[in-house]
């Protein structure tokens, strides 16, 4: 085990699997020889190459769409969205391309592709250039979900989203690249799909993933000071979901507050509170909470960016609430 | 066999030209530069053999009494959605299909039936998918916009304008990963180059020497808006220009033309990489859909292109080289027709798809996937741990550095 | 009051805005001299002219970017995606520019445009042209989305989007275009953001809008017949979502049934769901149950299509088993 | 006042040239026949009154000053998020404001301080914005990358490469249905060009003669991406042949032809109601923004360009034509630096926005409204029924008849 960063990881799963396997190519703005606008592509074009770590132009919808083609006929291509703030730009792709083939087809076409990249609030980069647009890919049957909260999770995650043989919408944290963790030396993978118990307690169970796992264990210390044991369950797969450890904690803690860093509507934390109260209905003491960015754009000022972004502070909080 | 018209004589024929001075200069200046600009004398294709123009014209023909069918067939409510054809159209698909070699791509946009059937996959299928029976080449999930037929390396039918066309270089990026000499052909309409994704994939294209063939399918109208009221240049194979691509006019209505034009452009893509842009010029003798009447084309407008009509073009072309006599040429429809009886009786006694169709082939089975997470999704559980045909790969695919 | 088709609702109140006010203007894929993909537009170019009602190469970025760009300086655009199905070519656009810019901006700017069209599932055009992404754009705050379900109040909420000075999607649904209704002769508006009871009963509240709330009440004939009153919400605007009424029902009824023609996975109602279950917890006998398309692509045999698309038989089905 | 150089000369002092045979015979080509399409010879600018071309070297160092103390104070931390410098691009920035008229528009990307400075705003609210201070231009909500000043005209930053050339082309249409002779400007990158959004613009631009001006700032490289490796043809205003559409390069370190040329694409739109391309030739000497320390990049490149530079061109035009001393040169220096240390010191006393701010400026109140479903919502209740600085709008809409 190795104490790295969750940058490190992303890297070591990129290099490991296009070690692994000459079909893994990589492709995306500046990935190569400027080595990643974030640095997760560093070192891998002088290693493999300019075919295999593709600069490209501005051109998100090409990026997706290069990546798609070239799964159709066998290669499994990594494509990154510098941000996933401009993946709407690609989105066309992904949906009516990457996602329905294979059933339009009747099942002569596969996909194997992954679109990573970071996504959610960075510091002040404003309204633009800091959403959390999951929901968009969730909502999608033929698209697998994926959305790391640990080092180990992002790398397993990723080896078997490269692995995986459907289009699979890979999404970071820039928060969290930095983030320090463990990580087998040997080589792994986590399965698609595959919840976890980040924490263990009995008195409500919060869902939560990517960052806001982060910020969810944090309140969940806080919480622990005021005798508030918080089970914190991370579905690290956002579609296909992992649903029964989540309702197996609820029917034992009969509370549940759901944590996501997107706005409420039509969101991915809205399907798991509907989901949740189906399954657990005669559970629960009280309805499930959700937390949530504050339903507005990003503003630029870092006095107003603190107060949108979830807080530890304000999980806990809800936490409170949903005791009371 | 008919060379190569200058190509302002073709422009002249086909399109009511009224472009801006400006505009017009430009192009006829672009267009002589272009065949110079690919560095070689053209060569054109090999004249064909008397049989396999014989066989041409029966495939023209197939896709023509095929799509009259599918269109009777249509009224009689036997088919639903969406129905476009490819009627007059006929020579592009077939001439390109004659020069395509078995390892070779293509796709198009959702007026697929003639490329499908003209790369010689068997029609029955075909007719059965318009109807939705089990037995259509894509299941009856796809109907008449998404044929595909994987074998053979028809990526067929996308119902998003211009969407293919980047995924069109994505597969001739993996053509280059593996080094091989196969090409793939991106066919699409006069309307689909005025999105933004023919311009993406039109840079990189050219940037990174893609063996793409693009076909802009110039029919002179996209629905019902003609290209004088869509694009500001009108000849539209000089956008190629502007990503410094090899580009050029073709005439649509002559099969020999197609296959002297894109002759040259596959060798190029095997040789050299390179990806060419060819506007061929050509009309679609339907309304757009089974639903549109077509009222903004003049009668007149009409017939003039009928006495170019493709078919009977190659039809005289094999009676004055006495390939064929006028006997044979009718033999060839009442054999045609026989034929496509049996695609109407195959898909009408073919079953209904039963329910789990509706939840099959959206995933493919993974290990990489946590099992349990999924076992009361059917869209999981009856997913497949393989393709439902073998896709054709190269045996090794070979990366080449760059 | 006259019987019209919702195709000749929508068709008047463009036209009555157009010449009420001159900044009005539409713009889309064969809206002028086609009269419309849908006919929706017919006869309105020979009245404004082709600089009012424009015909547009196929751009969909460009039809929804000369929309924002009018509205910006003071016109009132209605730009017409040929399908909702094509809108994610035009997602960019209404996410990081028509919702955001006010707001970036500090209250600067304005972008009164609408953008509509059919949404949903037609007959027998397969995946990628049956989707229902009202989802992608209730999930943004800055926009505004409305699904009519009947002409009225087509005509009522499309007039008032018009007049609306926010940027309005205005989802409409093919299968309804032939829909007749009772409409107001006089000069009317419905206020954005209100819902209606479409049907009052006491044991069940159905929650549907669009097409999905013309099943629902086919659905509540069937069942009066068994003695089971359903009441009916229709939503009408699904952003602004006017909650009271829904929340009122729920108490009354104690039952809630969310039917919706969209995939289930972070969408409008499973947003609904979380909401019912969090104001009305105390008040449901049961969970909230929630009727959908399945989680596939939409197949293209007519036996298939059929399956797909929820119908009355199926959400009766789902109110019994709320109910039991 | 120099005159605008051969096309090819401008090419190759700037761009380290080497374009296939092929792309570069064409670009040749084009670029000689653009100024002919013109239809009439160049007039160029009016000479710059002494007086305004003192301005003008005021307002291209304070440009430079104002960021350069942007820079400082980032570094202490008191600025978050992206910063993208506009240093070295002076000329352009300045050229075109000082020929746009009070009620023209113009917008550009997330390099915008220039643009709004040049167009003469209070340098005190920017640096607000810069810190997200409630004084800030957009009430610290926006930041670096998102300056507007509306009632200018200023449509200003937009953080979505590409993501506003669709737009301008809306608010060209805007002009035509009024039938004003307004114009609007669109400024973007060399890296844009590639986006969709330039190709289905520039398109409809043409296509409906639309008075937008284009402006591709080419400072040869996006990001860490030159132009070389992002496009396919490196004369970028090349592109506008695809669309019928006038272009011509231009250097973008001199003012003056800047001044020349623009005061030509002005005429045109609102004379003809033409668009033009324009390819402006410059260089970024920072980074992309603060965190890229630019090490695609050498230090004999970077140089090249700073013996180029745009401010000091005009204070050595200003001491030839005996406009100016080095001492005065010296005191519109100081009196600069003066300034932004009063845009500093405004910024750092001003207070932060209140939480409310959070929840304003989302929607705007209308009477079209069910106000009840939304009393709960902040975003609604927080609304205003009008906006927050008057827009300017010409009193009278009238529309055209197409
Ligand atoms: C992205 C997108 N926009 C609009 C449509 C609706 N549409 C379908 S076909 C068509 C016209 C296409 O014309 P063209 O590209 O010339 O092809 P043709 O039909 O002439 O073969 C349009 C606008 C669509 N399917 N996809
Ligand atoms: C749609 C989109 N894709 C990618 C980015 C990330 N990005 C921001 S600036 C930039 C480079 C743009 O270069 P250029 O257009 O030349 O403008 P310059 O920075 O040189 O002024 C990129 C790739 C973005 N902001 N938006
Ligand atoms: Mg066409
Ligand atoms: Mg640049």
């Amino acid at each position: 085990m190795a104490m790295i960063t969750m940058r490190e990881a992303l890297n070591q799963a990129m290099r490991e699997e296009m070690k692994r396997d000459p079909k893994v190519f990589l492709i995306g703005e500046e990935v190569a020889h400027y080595q990643g606008a974030y640095k997760i592509t560093a070192g891998l074009v002088q290693e493999f190459g300019d075919w295999r770590v593709r600069d490209t132009p501005i051109s998100e919808e090409v990026i997706a769409g290069v990546a798609v083609g070239a799964a159709w006929v066998g290669m499994r291509p990594i494509a990154e969205m510098m941000t996933f703030n401009f993946s709407m730009l690609a989105l066309d792709i992904m949906v009516n391309h990457a996602a329905k083939y294979r059933y339009m087809s009747g099942g002569q076409i596969r996909c194997p592709m992954v679109l990573r990249g970071p996504s959610g609030a960075a510091a002040q980069v404003a309204a633009q250039h800091s959403q959390s647009l999951e929901s968009y890919f969730a909502h999608v049957p033929g698209l697998v979900v994926i959305m790391p909260s640990t080092p180990k999770d992002a790398k397993g995650l990723l080896k078997a989203a490269i692995r995986d043989d459907n289009p699979v919408v890979f999404m970071e944290n820039e928060v969290l690249y930095n983030l320090k963790g463990e990580v087998p030396d040997e080589d792994f993978i986590i399965p698609i799909g595959l919840s976890e118990v980040k924490r263990t307690g009995q008195h409500v169970t919060i869902v939560a993933w990517s960052r806001m796992c982060y910020q969810s264990l944090l309140a969940a210390d806080i919480l622990a000071r005021e005798g508030i044991e918080c089970e914190v369950v991370d579905p690290r797969t956002i579609r296909p979901l992992d649903e029964a450890p989540i309702f197996e904690s609820v029917r034992k803690t009969n509370h549940c507050v759901i944590v996501e860093e997107a706005w409420p509507q039509a969101s991915v934390g809205a399907y798991i509170s509907d989901r949740v109260q189906r399954e657990c209905f005669d559970y629960l003491d009280a309805p499930v909470l959700r937390v949530n960015a504050p339903d507005v754009p990003m503003p630029y000022s870092k006095v107003l960016e603190k107060l949108y972004v979830p807080q530890p502070e304000k999980i806990a909080l809800t936490v409170k609430q949903v005791l009371a | 066999m008919s060379k190569k018209p200058a190509p302002t004589k073709t422009r002249g024929r086909s399109v009511p030209a009224k472009p801006a001075p400006a505009k017009a200069s430009s192009a006829t200046k672009t267009q002589a530069a272009a065949p110079a600009a690919a560095g070689k004398p053209s060569k054109g294709a090999p004249p064909l053999e008397r049989t396999e123009a014989l066989r041409v014209y029966r495939q023209m023909l197939l896709i023509r009494r095929f799509e009259e069918r599918a269109q009777q067939v249509y009224v009689e409510g036997k088919i639903g959605g969406f129905l476009h054809l490819y009627i007059g159209q006929e020579a592009i698909a077939c001439g390109i299909m004659s020069l395509l070699r078995k390892d070779d791509y293509f796709l198009g946009a959702y007026r697929d039936h003639g490329y499908t059937l003209a790369r010689g996959a068997d029609p029955k299928p075909l007719m059965a998918e318009l109807m939705g029976r089990s037995t259509g080449i894509s299941r009856g999930k796809g109907g008449s916009m998404h044929f595909y037929d994987i074998p053979n390396g028809n990526f067929g039918g996308d119902g998003i304008v211009g969407g293919h066309i980047p995924i069109a270089a994505g597969i001739g990026y993996a053509i280059r990963m593996r080094g091989s000499d196969q090409c793939v052909v991106c066919f699409f309409g006069d309307g689909a180059i005025n999105e933004g994704a023919f311009h993406e994939a039109m840079n990189v294209a050219s940037l990174w020497d893609l063996p793409v063939v693009f076909v802009v399918e110039n029919n002179m109208y996209g629905m019902g808006t003609s290209v004088e009221r869509a694009s500001a240049v009108t000849a539209l194979h000089e956008r190629g220009a502007a990503y410094g691509m090899i580009h050029l006019p073709c005439d649509g209505m002559d099969v020999f033309q197609v296959r002297d034009t894109f002759a040259d452009a596959f060798a190029r893509a095997r040789k050299d990489k390179k990806p060419t842009f060819v506007e061929v010029i050509t009309y679609r003798y339907r309304g757009h859909s089974m639903s549109d009447p077509g009222k903004y084309r003049s009668k007149e407008e009409v017939e003039k292109w009928h006495e170019k009509d493709p078919i009977a073009r190659v039809g005289l072309f094999l009676l004055e080289q006495k390939v064929a006599t006028t006997a044979t040429l009718e033999a060839i429809d009442k054999d045609v027709m026989l034929e496509v009886d049996e695609c109407i009786k195959f898909a009408e006694e073919s079953p209904w798809p039963p329910a789990e169709y509706m939840y099959e082939d959206i995933y493919v089975k993974t290990p990489t996937l946590n099992w349990r997470a999924v076992e009361k999704d059917p869209a999981w559980e009856r997913s497949l741990p393989d393709d439902r045909v073998p896709v054709v790969y190269p045996p090794h695919v070979s990366t080449v550095k760059g």
